[in-house]
Order: structure tokens, then sequence, then C-alpha cells
């Protein structure tokens, strides 16, 4: 079945609802095509806040703002981006609250703020209250924020249609070609769809689930960032994968920087507040790339709880009040999760894989830009976690992800509807569907003696989280490679049990996991190209960060055998970078 | 059914008491009105009424009647507590408890009265 | 430690090649059952307990297992999962009899034998998938969202500490539809809006920037709305969020008795 | 109300009329309360009526006019109340045409009653007065 729309939102998160709530408002005939229902998008899971320098409680300013961000990144972060995102993120969190957001308050009845890592006043002197947070659910409630309002504005959402391939007009986008609509699979029965726009957003998320031990959702499996890829865009700093310093020991169940931002400790197995020694300024509110590596060395000395490879948080010393008014879920988490109580005992925790900083390279305005001029794809449109202004450059300060879907969602909203207003829609394309329905009869139709699903998904997520986790060497990152291409073979040979039309999970799935091969394969690559330790890319082997050499972004291409990578400056306009201590 | 497969709790089974308990009082209110009806018309059909109530049989009915009448009543004034209320919910298991204490220190006197000549006492 | 895990599983009348109920086809059926499939119209699937025994650890959840089941005995399995900790509602469904979350029920709650179905009053797409465009067509019907056409000032709207903790409860939802397919007045009468949506209503309503709540209240006065609750209790039982999801519906009842008696 | 149609909610029907059902069975039931425990302790434990003649209840409890108000009250509420309850029950569990039948049986047995009950409590003559 083929729909004509004017635009075609991807994803309904933060970025996609904003997005279509921009363009809702300029009139724009619009769908929003999600493989979840909307109010199950990750964005939901998010806890802790969303910086914004109001000032709220003490004096705070967007420059201070830009500043720890650009520091936070290790100075890989595109400077006119990150000045874009702490000016407007002021805005935009006013106008959340607007929409009707029920944000904590102060005793003078304005927006709470609280401490976050990384974030601090006056160029990093010390930490400063600028997380805006509705207790630890502010993810929850943007999430639900945005749906509300644009159920208010007729948003026409189709639920539960997971996009399975990009269309273009006028040949792929290295050719010229401009985006022309999607190709989605209408999961309750099977049916392929094609929809028709304009201006096409992908804001489909993450990717953690190439991971053993991640915070990421089951359905964050990178689609729009690995279709993008296989039609020739680069993805942009792929080996910087950010490593959350607590995570639920096994799992990887968040237990938000929230905890430490209120007052929260992190101890050895001797019952020392380790921090000290590695960040004797912020100590647990540092930067979680440099938190996570701390956790490892004390891990590796042998000061891991028992010897184990798991630390202690410590939020007893909070009081019950606090715990339970501005705490509440992670609380819940520990308890149900582990069987801890933290009221009364300290809740142990080990890093858990957990954002992307790279993805589909975009500029300012949320376009796509696919070299390494930055020239625009037409019509192409990329926001939230899936996509890679490089605001977060190497390492992502907590909080600035809300406000890059807020900050960026808007734009590329409000950008679509200008760019939607100057050209015609794309001519139908009969045979849109055919190479979608070839790559899913493919799968569906192997007899059922070949390799598992599942099977594959695990060794992935053993040999990324062993070989591309916090610690990285020339070695571990070979095998890695190495190994992601051997699965990526016995990739070809999956069979699947299920062969039907409704609600067919099995064949879904098995989709997904040749996404996750494919991002895998760029991340070890670009990681193992990249001779230096910046930010969460830590390499053993090359300790130091390496300005002369590597203060450049990563463009992986897809190529016959592999990616293949290429380079493209970094925008400096205000801070030069300089050694990042805190 | 799923009625009978759900495992609610202490809400649920005063709900299904609640509404089973009203049922049969309302049951025995239609036989009573007919009964009074006819008595009215014939005293000695009344005469028979009142053997009959006075039977073991027509006793025990009748304590069964006064124990659902008892509970749909304090059932009533719980749900209704939590309607003038909607605090009390949080306490809407302890509420039907004290219900049943109210009950049994209510209750059991009453039908050891109305039972006991039954036993020729 | 080893469990039975008994799953009610709904086949739709399209080929799943490995269901207990079915032998696995030979070599060649398999292309040919699909191209029979597509786009044939969908009859009412059809239920049957099936038990797997599955390894655990006490401290997994339902979800670990039914992941594991579809891993590693039947992939042709269907639930919905997301975020795997209790925050996106996609995974409600009935288990050992009662409404709950897979991924926050552990094995060691619940003894050896462990039952799964899906959500009870809800159309069954295939094994534990009902479907929601009813539960959701509700939600939308009492204009969740912030109403209010005063100009917007500068910064944000001031709000107390006190006015916000009003109706803190009732942000928690996600949405699950655990309340409202637990409910004995929804099974009698599907039409009944639910208490997920009039926990969403309660949302607006005491939200002190508000200024939809006579609309609102007047939706939920209506034959369907409010007064179909009889303070069963299955909702608050069932909420994943522990919300007091009766007393919102009581005092939303009570605002509407305020403003007309 | 464009936004009602798409909900797939049914438009709203008779809300003025639940509201009155869900506050009398409130009001009746506070009322039922005080008078149905009443009449079922002053039946059994102030008097035992099944240890009386036939005579006690015209010649005592009906010589009084207030006693009779009294019991003409108490069933108007009793009836009503059940009445509007089963009401509930019965739209409850049957649908479509047997939800019909059930309620049209359910309103002629409500008058029904009430009828008969009036009836024996108006006209019942005292004998031998
Ligand atoms: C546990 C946790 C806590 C966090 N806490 C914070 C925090 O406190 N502060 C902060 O700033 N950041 C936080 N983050 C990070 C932040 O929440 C995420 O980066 C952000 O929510 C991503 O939003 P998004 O809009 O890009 O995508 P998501 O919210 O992930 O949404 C993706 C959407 O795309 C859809 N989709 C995906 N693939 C397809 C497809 N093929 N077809 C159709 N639809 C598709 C999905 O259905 C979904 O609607 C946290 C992250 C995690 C995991
Ligand atoms: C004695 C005092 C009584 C009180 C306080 C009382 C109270 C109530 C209340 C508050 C309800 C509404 C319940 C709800 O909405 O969920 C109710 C329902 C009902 N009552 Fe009563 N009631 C009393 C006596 C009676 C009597 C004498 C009868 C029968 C003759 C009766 C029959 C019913 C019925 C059938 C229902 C409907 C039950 C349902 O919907 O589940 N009640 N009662
Ligand atoms: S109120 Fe609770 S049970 Fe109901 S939908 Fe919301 S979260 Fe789920
Ligand atoms: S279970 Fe149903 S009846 Fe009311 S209290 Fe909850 S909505
Ligand atoms: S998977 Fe998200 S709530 Fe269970």
């Amino acid at each position: 079945m083929d729909h004509p729309f004017d635009a075609v939102v991807v994803g309904a998160g933060g970025a996609g609802l904003w997005a279509a709530l921009e363009l809702a408002r300029e009139g724009v005939n619009t769908a929003v095509l999600t493989k979840l229902y909307p109010t199950r998008s990750h964005t939901g899971t998010a806890q802790g806040g969303v910086c914004a320098a109001l000032g709220n409680l003490e004096e705070d300013k967007p420059e201070w703002h830009m500043f720890d961000t650009v520091k936070g990144g290790d100075y890989l972060v595109d400077q006119d981006a990150a000045e874009v995102l702490a000016n407007e993120a002021i805005e935009t969190v006013i106008e959340l609250e607007h929409m009707g957001l029920p944000f904590n308050r102060t005793a003078d009845g304005k927006i709470d703020q609280r401490r976050f890592g990384g974030h601090t006043r006056n160029f990093g002197e010390a930490p400063v209250r600028r997380a805006c947070f509705a207790a630890d659910r502010t993810g929850h409630m943007i999430l639900q924020t945005l749906y509300q309002q644009c159920i208010k504005h007729g948003v026409k959402f189709f639920d539960e249609y997971q996009v399975l391939d990009l269309l273009f007009e006028g040949g792929e986008p290295a050719s010229g070609g401009r985006a022309a609509g999607v190709v989605a699979y209408r999961v309750a029965d099977g049916q392929l769809h094609t929809f028709r726009g304009k201006a096409v957003l992908l804001a489909t998320g993450g990717f953690g689930r190439m991971f053993r031990i991640t915070s990421n959702a089951h359905s964050l499996t990178g689609d729009g960032v690995a279709l993008c890829y296989r039609h020739g865009i680069p993805l942009q700093d792929m080996e910087f994968f950010q490593f959350h310093p607590t995570g639920i020991v096994g799992i990887g169940i968040l237990l938000s920087e929230a905890a430490r931002g209120e007052g929260g400790t992190l101890l050895n197995d001797k019952g020392e507040r380790f921090m000290e020694r590695y960040a004797p300024k912020l100590m647990e509110l540092a930067p979680r790339d440099m938190v996570s590596r701390a956790m490892y060395q004390e891990i590796r000395a042998g000061r891991g709880i028992g010897g184990k490879d798991y630390l202690y948080l410590d939020v007893r010393h909070l009081g019950r009040k606090v715990i339970e008014e501005k705490l509440p879920d992670i609380t819940d988490f520990a308890r149900i999760y582990q069987g801890v109580e933290p009221l009364k005992e300290p809740v142990p925790v080990q890093p858990t894989a957990h954002y992307a900083m790279g993805g589909i390279p975009t500029n300012v305005e949320s376009e796509v830009v696919w070299d390494e001029k930055k020239t625009v794809v037409p019509g192409l449109f990329a926001a939230g976690e899936c996509a890679c202004v490089s605001v977060h450059g190497a390492n992502r300060l907590g909080t600035n992800s809300l406000v890059d879907l807020l900050v960026f969602g808007r734009r590329a909203g409000r950008q679509m509807a200008r760019y939607a207003g100057t050209v015609e829609r794309p001519r139908p394309m009969p045979d849109a569907t055919e190479p979608v329905r070839a790559r899913l009869a493919q799968i569906r139709l192997r007899e059922s003696s070949g390799e598992s699903v599942a099977a594959i998904r695990h060794e992935l997520a053993d040999v990324m989280m062993d070989n591309v986790g916090v610690y990285r060497d020339a070695r571990l990152l070979a095998v890695a490679k190495a190994k992601v291409g051997e699965l990526k073979d016995r990739y070809g040979r999956i069979s699947i049990a299920d062969c039907g039309d409704v609600f067919n999970t099995d064949l879904l799935e098995a989709n997904e996991l040749g996404y996750l091969l494919d991002l895998a394969e760029v991340t070890a690559a670009s990681a193992l190209a990249r001779t230096e330790s910046r930010g969460a890319h830590s390499r053993e082997d090359y300790p130091e960060r390496n300005d002369a050499r590597w203060l450049k972004h990563t463009l992986a291409y897809k190529g016959p055998k592999g990616p293949i990578l290429k380079y493209k400056p970094v925008s400096i306009t205000r801070f030069e970078p300089k050694p990042r201590t805190y | 059914m799923l009625l009978f497969r759900y495992r609610g709790s202490e809400g649920m089974l005063a709900w299904a008491f609640h509404r089973i308990s009203g049922i049969a009082i309302w049951a025995f209110v239609l036989l009573h009105v007919l009964d009074i009806y006819l008595a009215g018309g014939d005293p000695k059909v009344y005469d028979d009424l009142l053997t009959f109530y006075a039977s073991p049989l027509g006793r025990i009915l009748e304590v069964l009647l006064g124990a659902a009448l008892l509970y749909h009543a304090l059932n009533g004034i719980r749900i209704l507590a939590m309607d003038f209320w909607p605090r009390l919910t949080a306490y809407h298991k302890q509420i039907w408890y004290a219900n049943w204490a109210i009950f049994i220190v209510a209750g059991v006197p009453a039908a050891i009265i109305i039972l006991k000549p039954i036993f020729g006492l | 430690m080893n469990v039975d895990l008994r799953i009610l599983r709904y086949d739709p009348e399209s080929p799943s090649l490995t269901s207990a109920a079915k032998p696995a086809p030979a070599a060649g059926e398999r292309a040919a059952r699909a191209a029979e499939s597509s786009g044939r119209p969908s009859a009412p699937p059809k239920p049957h307990w099936v038990t797997y025994q599955v390894e655990v650890d006490p401290m997994d959840r339902v979800l670990d297992l039914l992941i594991k089941v579809k891993a590693e005995q039947d992939g042709s399995l269907s639930f919905r999962r997301s975020c795997g900790h209790g925050i996106c509602g996609s995974d409600a469904m009935l288990i050992n009899n009662r409404n709950r979350l897979a991924c926050r029920i552990r094995v060691d709650q619940l003894g050896k034998k462990i039952s799964v179905a899906p959500l009870p009053g809800l159309p069954v797409v295939k094994d534990l998938v009902v479907e929601m465009s009813g539960f959701f067509g509700k939600y939308r019907s009492v204009k969740p969202y912030l109403i209010n056409d005063q100009p917007e000032p500068e910064r944000e709207r001031l709000q107390s500490a006190g006015d916000r903790a009003r109706y803190d409860d009732t942000t928690k939802c996600i949405l699950c539809a655990a309340c409202t397919t637990a409910c004995p007045s929804f099974w009698a009468r599907p039409e009944y809006v639910g208490p997920a949506a009039i926990v969403q209503a309660h949302r607006f309503i005491f939200d002190s920037r508000d200024e939809g709540a006579a609309e609102r209240l007047e939706i939920l006065a209506d034959e369907n709305g409010v007064w179909r609750c009889r303070t069963i209790f299955n909702c608050v039982d069932a909420c994943p969020r522990g919300i007091n999801i009766t007393r919102a519906i009581l005092e939303v009842s009570g605002a509407i008795v305020g403003r007309r008696g | 109300m464009s936004l009602y149609s798409r909900s797939g909610r049914p438009r709203p029907q008779s809300g003025g009329f639940e509201l009155f059902v869900w506050y009398y069975m409130r009001l009746s039931g506070v009322a039922l309360f005080v008078l149905a425990l009443i009449h079922f302790s002053v039946m059994h434990f102030v008097f035992d009526p099944s240890q009386e003649k036939s005579g006690w209840i015209f010649s005592e409890r009906w010589n009084n006019v207030l006693l009779r108000s009294f019991d003409w009250l108490l069933l108007m509420m009793v009836v009503s109340h059940a009445f509007l309850g089963i009401r509930t029950v019965t739209m409850d569990y049957f649908q479509g045409g047997r939800r019909t039948l059930a309620l049209t049986a359910l309103y002629l047995l409500g008058i029904v009653v009430l009828v008969m009950g009036t009836t024996v409590v108006l006209t019942v003559k005292i004998p031998g007065a």
C-alpha cells in the first residue's frame, strides 16, 4: 500500500515526537512511524534530568554549559553545534513546561535543578545545579508530554510499523539523489507499505544492544543508522560508545547519575571513596568516561567488592526523604532487580554500555550530510541518539542527550517544514518494496537447519563487551573485527522458526541482528584505526590524547570488503583544546 | 471464566460478596413483599408463614439473610467512606478486616439469639 | 533450578513452523505455506496451553524466561518487550492469574510452576500479543494533554511544590494496560473507559496549570465513565507503578459530584 | 466532538442519569443502613415475630401511623436501591437484545413490587378495629 505524505518521521522518541509536533503546528501533512507504541520509546527510561542554564537556584550561563559540553566531549565536539545546544536548551525546557511537563519545583515555584556529572560553574570551578528534573522520571515525563501534545495537534501515528528501507529519488545519496520516503512493515499482519514524503526524519535511537551488559532496551538495534550506512551514507565517530558507571551488576539496568548528583558516593572493597584519586575536584561527578575507567582500574587492582568485578554505590547517608522523593524509581530497581535495600545497604554496580556518541552525520539544521565537505542529502534528516551533530564529541555529559533530542528534534521539524514547502512530492514507486520483500524472504524461507539468530546475537554481545569495551587495544580490537566478520558470514546462513505473517518477531529480530552486525563492524574498525585515547575511547596501547593527529571526526563508509574510513575536521569556535582534568 | 480464574485480592472479594449479598437480599425482599401481601389478604396464610419462620430451617435462612444484610451494610459503608474520603483507599484492606470484626462482634450474638429456640433454649 | 513455564499460545491462521501443536514442515513446504499465508484475512487465533521446561536462576524475571524459550526452544513465540526494566509498559501479561509486567516479576516470587497468558479482556493477535488500539483510543478520548489558552509567560509558569504533589501519583503511568484489563467492570462492559484513562485524566484535572477540567469531567461523567468503577481494587494490585488508581478515580467522581450536585 | 468518534468510544449518553444512580445508591445506602438495620433488629430482637400471633402485626405495629410510614419508606428505599443495583448487575452481564429483555423484566417486576407493597401498607384493614 502506498501512503502519500509531505513529511515522514521515523521513530517516536523525544526527537521524533518534537519534530512531528513542529510539523503539525506548521500544518505539514506528516506520518509518524514507530516500531513500538510511541510511549514505549526508550526516551521514557531516561531518569536523571535535562540540562539548561536556567539559573533558578544559583548563577548559571549558557556559555558555561557550552564549555562543559566541549570539555566533557574531550574537544571532539563541534562547537557551533554545542553553542546552539546550550542556548536553545533554555527555551526548549521552558516550552516543555508550558506544554505541561510536571517538573519538580523549588520553594518559590520555579523548575527545580540539581547537579550532574561534568556540569560546572565558571568554566570548571565547581559543580552547578543545571539539570531540570521530574523526580527520576524526567525522560518518562518528556516522552509523555510530547506524545500528549502530538495527540492534541492531531499528528497521524502509525504504531508498530517498522521501517525496513529508505527510498531515494534520482539515485542514491552519493550520486545526488533526494530522500523520497520509506518502506515499512506492519508488524500486526506482515504487509509492506510505502510512505512517500518530501522530507524524511530518522529518529530511531541508539544501538546499545550490540553489547552484553547494557542499559539499552531490547529494541535499540540501530535501524536508522544501519539503513543509512547501507545506502552509502557514512557513519561518524562510531568508536565512541559511552559506558555508564552505575549499571546493575550482570544485567546493566541503569541507576541514574542523579544518585550521585544528589550526593551518592562510590566505594571500593576497602570502603574508600576512590574517586578522590582520579578527579579530586568533582569526585563522583566527573564525566562518565573518567568514572568508568576509574572503576575498571579499581577492579583490576583487586579492589572490587570481594575481589569481584563490581563496586558499591552508597546513598544511605542521603536519608529516607531524599531517596524516596528524588530517587524513587532507582531505589525500586535496586530492590526488585538486585534484592538490595538502598536505605540500608550499598548497591553493587558496574559500568554498563549506555550511549552512542556516534551516528548519522548531520549539521545544525539536523540535515544529514554525507561527505567530508558536509554536503546535504536533500530531504533527509536525522535527530536524537541516532544522529551525530557532534554535540557530544568523544563523551556525552549526563542530561545532554535529552537536551540534544529537544533542541535538534525541534530544529529538524522546523527545517523539514521549510524544506517541504519548496519541493514537489516524490512520484509513486511501484517496485519500491521489492528489495525488502526479497531480504525478508531470504530469512523466512531458508529451511530450518541454518544458523541460530540467538547464538549469533550472544556471541556478538560477548565479543563487543570484552574487546570493544571501556579499555581497548590493537590486539583486542583486531580479534573483535575478525570475530564480527565471521559472525556476518554465519548471519548469511541463518534460519528462523516462524514464517507466518502475524506479529512475527522472530523475523524482525533476525533482521535487526543484521543491523547490529553492520554497526559492530564499523565500531570495531573505527576504534582500531584511532590510535589515541580520547573521551570514551581509551586505548591502552595509546594512552594519550593526540590532537595533532586525531582532532578529527571519523567517517566510515560502506565498502565492498568492510568499512572505508575517512575523516573530517572538528569545528572549533571558542575553546581551544586543553588537557582535561577535573 | 475470568471472574473465577483471576487472582484478585481483598478488594475483589469484598466486591464479589457485596454483589452476591445484594442480589440475595433483593431476592428475599421480593419474597417478603409477596408473602406479606398474601398474608394481608388471609390471616391464615400469615400464620402458616410465621410457623415456617419459627421452624429450624426458617431460622437458619433468617440468619443467612441477616448475615448478608450485615455484610452488605458494612461494606456499603466502607465504599461510601472511600467515596467521600478517597484517601481512605490506601487502607481499604484494613477497613475490610475491621468490617469483619464488627460483623463477628455484632453478628454472632444475634445469630445465637435467633438460633437459640432450635435447641430448645 | 528448573521451572515449568506454561504459556497460553494463540495460533493465528498462519504457518508457525515449530509451534508445539504442529510438526515441523518438510523442506519446501515452508515456501508453499508462506505463499499461502500472505494476504489472507485473519480469523481469530486459537488458544492452547504449551508447557516449556526452562533452566533458570531464581533472580531471573519472567521476561528472561520468555526470551530464553524464544531463543532456545521455539522462535515462533511472540510477545512484546522493550526496556526490560518496567518503564515502557510493553510486557504486561497475565502471570499466575494476575496482571503484571513480565520484566518486573522474578521467578523466586512465583515458584516452580509459572503460567503466562495474554492480558485478559482484549482481542489476541498472536500468543501473548493483544490488540491495543481500543485501549489507546480510550486514552485519547479523555483529552490527555494540558489545556490552557492563556498567553504563555516568558519563563516557566510557577507552581507550588504542594500543587505539584497534588497530581504526582498519576504522572507515573506508563500506559501498560495492566489495570484496565484486570478490572471486572471492564470485562463485563468493554465500553468502560477504564482505570488507565481515568488516571490520565486525573493527571490533568488536578494540575493547577490546566483549565480543561470541565471538559474532561463532562466526558468522564458519561455512562461509560467513572460510574462503572465498583471500587474493586484489582487495578491497584496490578499497577506496576504502584499508583493508587482507585483513589484517583474516586477523586474524579468526587469532582464531578461536587460540580453538579 | 471529532475527538470523540476517533476514540472508538460511544458518544456520551444519559450522563446525568448515571450520576443520579451513583449518588442515589449512596444516599439510599446510608438511609437503609439506618432503616433496614432498625427494621431487622426490631423484628427479631425487640419483638420476636415468630413468637407472636398473627394479630400482632395488625394490632400493635400497624396501628401506629408512624410505624406504617416507616415501613413504607423502608420499602420504597429497599426496592429502589435494590432495583437500581440489580439494573447495574443486569447491564454488566447481559448484552444486546438479552439486555433489553432482562431490563424490561426488571422494570416490570419493580413496578409490581412497588404496587403490591404499597397496597399492603395502605389498604390492610386492622382486623377487629
Ligand atoms: C536508562 C537510560 C537512562 C538515560 N538517562 C538519561 C538522562 O537522564 N538524561 C539524558 O539526557 N539522557 C539520558 N539517556 C539517554 C537518552 O534517553 C537517549 O539517548 C534518548 O532518549 C534517545 O532518544 P531518541 O528520540 O533518539 O530515540 P528513542 O527514544 O530511543 O526512540 C526511538 C524510536 O524509534 C523507533 N524506531 C526504531 N527503529 C525503528 C524502525 N526501524 N522503524 C520504525 N520506528 C523505529 C522506536 O519505536 C522509537 O519510537 C538515558 C538512556 C538510558 C538508556
Ligand atoms: C443496609 C444498608 C445498605 C447499604 C449501606 C447499602 C449500600 C450499597 C452501596 C453503597 C451500593 C453501591 C455499590 C457500588 O456502587 O459498588 C450498593 C449496591 C447494591 N445494593 Fe445495597 N446497601 C444496603 C442495603 C441493601 C439492601 C437491603 C439491598 C437489597 C434489597 C441491597 C441491594 C444492593 C444491590 C443489588 C446492589 C448492587 C451491587 C453491585 O452493583 O455490585 N442493598 N449497596
Ligand atoms: S495506571 Fe498503572 S497499570 Fe494502569 S496503565 Fe498506568 S501504569 Fe499501567
Ligand atoms: S479494578 Fe475496576 S472497578 Fe474500579 S477500583 Fe479498579 S477500576
Ligand atoms: S519491557 Fe518495558 S515494561 Fe517490561
